[in-house]
């Protein structure tokens, strides 16, 4: 419905979110795209074509990184989102306890990245850290040096995330409690019980959900920065270095033009995972 | 820039604090009788944490009484006043762009060298050969670090800091070593005793104090051929220099051989500095300043500081030490114009080099005085006995060099702390290691 | 005193016209109902009338005056929503007063107003509550009470008894019909898909279809004689049993797979073998001795509702109203009959071929 | 021995050591750090003892007085709180015509602001970086609420959106019909009701302003304007690094995003199911 005599305070109320969106989006997204095919110190200004992107796709850390963004996806793809949904179905039962767990279990999400880092600094030290002392009740006695070890670097960082279930249990608990419960006795009547009930019910019901969390998780470790960058800067030999602390690093260095490259190839990595992970799950569309 | 205008602002802005209102407000009258000229500083705020902040937080106000109605020094905030990261230099860069870097400001060596390409930095070469006897007024070697190959002066020296090893005097006594090893090869035998002992040998972050060693152990090396001076900016010199090829192996070798703390690679100092404060540790690579920021404090074992030496480096020949002598940082300007704020400017720099604040600062911070000073005057004021007996030490050791930072390139520090725990871990040979180093850190190919 | 006319009167969304030429003039003080099925444009007609949708093209006039661009608060208009649509986060004094207050009523006459209407429609104890605690028929009240205090000129109500539940439903039917008869000069349009209101409570009904018009008249002009195969469907409960078949003759139709049957000398002026409908209300149908019967067949559903018992016969599932105490069983086979007056003869386009009150008919329309 | 019920109770205890485990993990480390504050630095750095022997509350004095904690929390709560309103300002008034109104473009404009929310920002920083610069608001306190009201248009944007297509329209169309104008309607009717999609988006935006060090480090240079997620990475730099002081400023900065969910937290599970089912 749209009425004469609408227009202009319509006009009015959608300037502010358009000038801002476009003052925040719109023209930094022109100027990245334009920048990386430039060399751009903030004073010169110069086109360059390809070269920026010639030059990321010939440096082996930019393929380091480039790795570890994957593997980082994967721990969140493959080990967050599945315990996640797990814990959201043990909780979508509403056992006794489920709201104090809920909590307990959320909680890490919304802790920053900063204090995160600093935490697990601390856990992760190979003197005094947490880590060592609970594997040497269990026998593995160790002052092994998790994060500044090239072996276990990746995987002590993967840790900091991995186990961060919160986001993925709340929307399955959600997705959960939307499904009718007559579907549930239709099933019980038809002879599903106990893990193969939510087999052949709740899982595919949670399709929708579950891709959600796939593409938000994969969204945020495209961009994974704060962790790394405060634990490790990327090192050691940049086994845990990625994409977005490579294209910082470049921006650090003054090298305005490939790091608007890198940045650029960020976005577009994100893109091309929207648009994959919508149409493998067929986001959008109603399960039932 | 409007001085009226920055005034009000800063005097708005900064009225959480009551002290600072009290400065500001007594400014603002004497203002109204004459205009004082007034100028910012960008590393004097006060500093709880940072003794050296806080004294020239403490400097400033005493030039502001002092000057009260011709000159005003005004405190501009920021977080890197006292970090070495790339921050501060990244800071500086935007602020040079945006034409408003603070009329002084503190640099370290190599920040100067990026950041006076922006042509926005004073060159205090003229200032000081227009007032000899303030230029004479400088300790030996001070400008080096601060001036280009043209010669030309950027920085006025803040301090002259010889930078030794502090030890625990009863754990080496304990190993058979009344004294601090003389030599590298004694130094490494009393490392196995203590090792054996059960004790950690020398404490390392992976960054500072891992580079102070590297520092030392370069800087004593006959062929080194003043690497640490200039080497360090080419790329090629890296793998070539024999003296860099030694020391890395040698302190990849204390590594392997289990002398160093498990916390080693952290890059954060306070791992270090916490295994020589409890007492683990026999010995840990930091400047003077240590003394009154850690070692005196509570973060120490009960009576360390009294059972702590404090050693210059040993040399790889009996009688051929050395120390880390260093002017860390200089006093920059970003004023280039030769007015009536740069009378201020200098006034205000002239201040902070005369042999009473100089000496003032030693006291409070455990830096020594970049300028000549009696020596009835150093003793008469009491200095902390650690730092300065090393600093008197240091001229006539064998060898003296300055640290890593002063010359190296922007992204030294973040090299090497990106390669160096691969490389202890062997999955970079030296060359590689020394190679990848010089080129991440932004180090030129020579000629 | 307010009359409504559309002239020509069309709506589109895009390309797709939903409202095809409307014309049609009420007048001051006359309850109008625009009845239809759902997607029938009822309600965006009612939404263009108070100002809430834009007209396409055509005229609205308020009173003679084209009213097309007059945004709603200045038509005088009040409006009871389907949903009620009572502000949530307002008392029920404030979202009886809120009108009042826009339009710079002093304090004292809005205190004074939305009392007086308050203790007419009995909510005079509610004034303080949300509308969240009150019931549904309180609620539907206060809407109703919220137009009413605005003294509007011409009283637009959207489906208002559709959220009620059946008892509810008939009382507030009632009292909407006395609200009619206090306020004599009001002119009320009533939107509703369901014939029963508009039955009870109109003084003219307006079907439309798939946005046209397809009659206009009072409740027992479309009853008796609806003038579409449309209408006549739509009017009565259950509705209009249809059938197929031919002219054979004057006066006589033969029913497809059944009876020849004589439309009691009504005059059809049609060929023979031209294809016709043939509606006969239930309640209008008798069981009759096999030989007077117009339609045989066997009884396949009894559906005993007391008063009268619904019986559904043959394989068209002819429905016949019969009084309650007929002893019939399912099965059985029975033969129905009608008046022949009672008849209504369809042409193939579905207009009617009966102009028994050609009168009346049409008399609605302006055109 | 009853064979299902013991099955049962096995089954029992394997849940509930799943969630004990995932409860274990998700806070363990957390709890041990806030535990830590309460140390003194030489118990920490021994690495003895898993509960604070002696108990004091020394880093917290240091994390006031040295590191100034205070200001830094200040100023995340400016930002947080500014950027919040700001954003859902900015969003409720785009919102409302792009759910109610049809024209030129209004599919486009939603599928652009709906983009934005699923892009990972920090491929703009530079633009950003410079943009800021060039509007003069780069390092100030209110060229961050600006640009914090920005980066959460987008979310708080689609949750409200979506939030009033679930809504009917009756209520507007009463208040015009009472003679409402557009921005009372947004005013008086359009926010009153959205006060539950308000509330959601306020504190996921809320949560997500205070926890951000990415654009706080990228915009900011002054200690004056700088967050407590700048400052908690600073206790790491050489001189001033307090362990404690460190620790317990952690323990303080992480405690108000908690607080705030556990005190909202049926707002944040809304917000987050609804801006991920969008």
């Amino acid at each position: 419905m749209i009425r004469s005599g609408m227009r202009l305070p319509i006009a009015l109320s959608l300037a502010p979110g358009v000038a801002l969106f476009a003052t925040f989006f719109v023209v930094p997204f022109a100027l990245l795209v334009t920048s990386s095919f430039s060399e751009w110190s903030g004073l010169e200004f110069r086109f360059t074509g390809l070269e920026n992107f010639q030059r990321m796709l010939a440096d082996f850390v930019f393929w380091r990184a480039a790795g570890n963004t994957v593997f980082y996806s994967a721990v969140g793809v493959f080990v967050q989102v599945p315990l996640g949904c797990l814990i959201g179905i043990i909780l979508a039962q509403k056992i006794r306890g489920w709201k104090v767990f809920r909590a307990i279990i959320f909680v890490p999400w919304v802790i920053s990245g900063a204090a995160f880092a600093l935490v697990f600094s601390m856990f992760y030290n190979p003197r005094f850290g947490l880590l060592n002392d609970i594997l040497a009740l269990f026998g593995f006695a160790s002052r092994h040096d998790w994060l500044f070890d090239t072996s276990t670097a990746r995987f002590a960082i993967a840790g900091t995330f991995a186990f961060v279930l919160g986001f993925t249990m709340i929307v399955v608990m959600a997705e959960i409690a939307s499904i009718p419960k007559e579907l549930y006795e239709a099933a019980e009547c038809d002879g599903a019980q106990g893990w193969r009930l939510h087999r052949y019910i709740t899982l595919p019901l949670l399709r929708n959900a579950i891709g959600t969390c796939v593409l938000i998780r994969l969204l945020s470790d495209i961009g994974l920065f704060d962790i790394v960058y405060i634990l490790t800067l990327g090192g050691p030999n940049d086994s845990t270095v990625t994409l977005a602390l490579y294209g910082y690093r470049a921006y650090l260095s003054g090298e305005w033009g490939f790091a608007s490259a890198i940045g650029s190839t960020i976005l577009l990595i994100g893109l091309v995972l929207i648009l994959s992970v919508s149409r493998l799950f067929r986001l959008g569309e109603r399960a039932q | 820039m409007c001085s009226i205008s920055r005034r009000v602002l800063s005097g708005t802005t900064r009225l959480a604090r009551p002290a600072a209102v009290a400065v500001t407000l007594a400014a603002a009258a004497t203002a109204v009788a004459s205009e004082p000229i007034v100028i910012s500083c960008g590393a004097c705020q006060e500093s709880p944490s940072d003794p050296f902040l806080q004294y020239n937080y403490e400097a400033t106000q005493r030039f502001n009484t002092a000057h009260e109605r011709r000159y005003h020094v005004q405190v501009r905030q920021n977080q890197y006043a006292n970090s070495g990261g790339p921050e501060r230099l990244q800071y500086y860069q935007r602020l040079a762009v945006a034409d408003d870097l603070p009329d002084v400001f503190l640099l370290n060596a190599s920040e100067i060298k990026e950041l006076r390409q922006t042509g926005k930095l004073r060159d205090l070469t003229q200032d000081l050969a227009t007032d000899i006897s303030w230029r004479d007024s400088f300790a030996k070697d001070v400008f080096s670090a601060l001036s280009d190959d043209n010669g030309r002066i950027w920085a006025i020296p803040q301090q002259r800091d010889a930078i030794g090893i502090y030890y625990n005097r009863d754990m080496l006594a304990s190993a058979g070593y009344s004294d601090f090893p003389e030599t590298w090869e004694d130094f490494e035998a009393a490392a196995e005793k203590l090792k054996a002992a059960g004790h950690i040998a020398i404490a390392l972050d992976g960054a500072w104090s891992t580079l102070l060693m590297w520092s030392n152990l370069i800087g004593t090396h006959p062929e080194a051929n003043g690497f640490l001076q200039e080497g360090i900016r080419y790329a090629d010199d890296y793998p070539l220099n024999p003296a860099v090829v030694t020391a890395t192996e040698t302190l990849k070798r204390w590594h392997n051989a289990g002398y160093v703390n498990a916390d080693a690679f952290s890059g954060d100092f306070q791992n270090a500095a916490a295994a020589y404060l409890s007492g683990e540790a026999a010995m840990v690579a930091n400047g003077p300043w240590m003394v009154n920021t850690q070692l005196r404090t509570n973060a120490a074992i009960e009576g360390l500081y009294e059972r702590t030496g404090y050693a210059p480096s040993p040399g790889w020949e009996p009688g051929a030490r050395g120390a880390i002598v260093v002017t860390g940082a200089g006093w920059s300007s970003g004023h280039t114009a030769n007015d009536e704020t740069a009378e201020a400017v200098l006034a205000f720099l002239k201040f902070l080099s005369s042999p009473e604040e100089q000496l003032e600062q030693a006291r409070l911070t455990g830096a020594r005085p970049a300028v000549k000073i009696e020596p009835e005057a150093i003793v008469a004021s009491n200095l902390e006995p650690l730092g300065s007996t090393l600093a008197e030490q240091a001229d006539s050791l064998a060898f003296t060099y300055p640290h890593w930072r002063v010359h190296a390139p922007g992204l030294f520090l973040e090299a090497w702390r990106n390669l160096w725990p691969a490389y202890v871990r062997g999955e970079l040979n030296s060359e590689t290691f020394l190679q990848r180093l010089a080129n991440d850190a932004g180090a030129k190919p020579r000629g | 005193m307010t009359e409504v006319t559309f002239g020509n009167i069309k709506k589109s969304y895009g390309s797709q016209e939903v409202l095809h030429g409307l014309d049609l003039a009420i007048r001051t003080g006359e309850f109008v109902v625009f009845v239809g099925p759902s997607g029938c444009g009822k309600s965006t007609l009612l939404r263009m009338i108070a100002g809430l949708e834009d007209i396409t093209s055509g005229t609205l006039a308020f009173n003679g005056s084209v009213v097309n661009t007059l945004p709603p608060v200045e038509r005088g208009i009040a409006m009871v929503f389907q949903s009620y649509a009572l502000y949530p986060h307002m008392t029920v004094f404030d979202n009886m007063a809120f009108g009042l207050r826009l339009a710079g009523t002093t304090r004292a006459e809005i205190e004074r107003r939305v009392r007086e209407t308050a203790e007419i429609l009995q909510i005079g104890e509610y004034l303080d509550r949300l509308p969240r605690h009150l019931s549904g028929g309180q609620r539907q009240r206060v809407a109703i009470g919220r137009a009413i205090v605005r003294d509007p000129r011409v009283f637009l109500f959207d489906e208002p008894l559709s959220n009620l539940d059946a008892a509810l439903r008939v009382g507030t039917r009632t009292e909407i019909a006395k609200l009619h008869e206090r306020m004599p000069q009001v002119t009320m349009i009533y939107v509703t898909h369901d014939q029963v209101e508009a039955m009870t409570l109109a003084d003219r009904i307006v079907v439309l279809n798939q946005g046209r018009i397809e009659q206009v008249g009072t409740p027992m002009q479309l009853y008796c004689d609806p003038e579409s195969l449309f209408v006549a469907r739509f009017i009565g409960s259950p509705s209009m049993n249809i059938l197929s078949g031919t002219v054979e003759g004057e006066g006589w139709i033969r029913l497809i797979g059944g009876k020849t049957i004589s439309l009691g000398g009504q005059a059809i002026n049609l060929s023979a073998g031209t294809a016709v409908s043939v509606g006969v209300r239930p309640e209008d149908l008798e069981i009759v001795p096999p030989s007077d019967g117009m339609f045989d067949g066997t009884v396949s559903l009894v559906e005993q509702l007391g008063e009268y018992q619904l019986l559904y016969v043959g394989s068209e599932a002819l429905i016949a109203k019969v009084d309650g105490t007929v002893q019939i069983r399912k099965g059985e086979a029975v033969s129905l009959a009608a008046r022949a007056d009672r008849l209504h003869v369809f042409a193939a386009d579905g207009t009617s071929l009966r102009r028994r009150s050609g009168g009346h008919t049409g008399s609605g329309r302006l055109v | 021995m009853n064979l299902p019920s013991f099955r049962q109770s096995l089954s029992t205890l394997a849940i509930y050591s799943t969630l004990a485990l995932a409860a274990l993990v998700a806070l363990g480390p957390t709890a041990w750090v806030m535990l830590s504050s309460f140390k003194t630095a030489r118990q920490i750095f021994s690495g003895s003892g898993l509960l604070p022997s002696p108990f004091t509350l020394q880093g917290y004095v240091d994390a006031f007085a040295q590191v100034r904690l205070h200001e830094y929390l200040l100023n995340t709560l400016v930002y947080a709180a500014g950027g919040t309103l700001g954003a859902l300002t900015v969003a409720t008034l785009a919102a409302y015509p792009l759910a109610r109104y049809r024209f030129a473009g209004r599919n486009t404009l939603v599928a652009l602001i709906s983009l934005a929310l699923a892009l990972p920002v920090v491929g703009l920083a530079v633009p950003e970086f410079f943009i800021m610069r060039a509007l003069g608001l780069f390092d100030t306190k209110w060229g961050l609420i600006i640009f914090y009201s920005a980066q959460l248009f987008p979310l708080s944007f689609v949750i409200l959106r979506s939030f009033l297509l679930s809504l009917p329209t009756d209520l507007e169309e009463a208040a015009l019909i009472d003679g409402a104008g557009y921005f009372r309607i947004v005013l008086q009717i359009i926010v009153p009701l959205c006060r539950p999609a308000l509330a959601t988006a306020a504190v996921v935006a809320f949560v997500i302003i205070w926890n951000d060090f990415f654009f706080a480090n990228l915009l900011t240079t002054s200690q004056e304007n700088q967050n407590a997620q700048i400052a908690l990475a600073g206790f790491r730099s050489q001189f001033r690094f307090n362990v404690t002081g460190a620790l317990a400023g952690a323990t303080l900065v992480m405690l108000v995003p908690i607080v705030v969910f556990l005190a909202l937290q049926r707002q944040v599970i809304a917000g987050l199911t609804a801006g991920s089912t969008k």
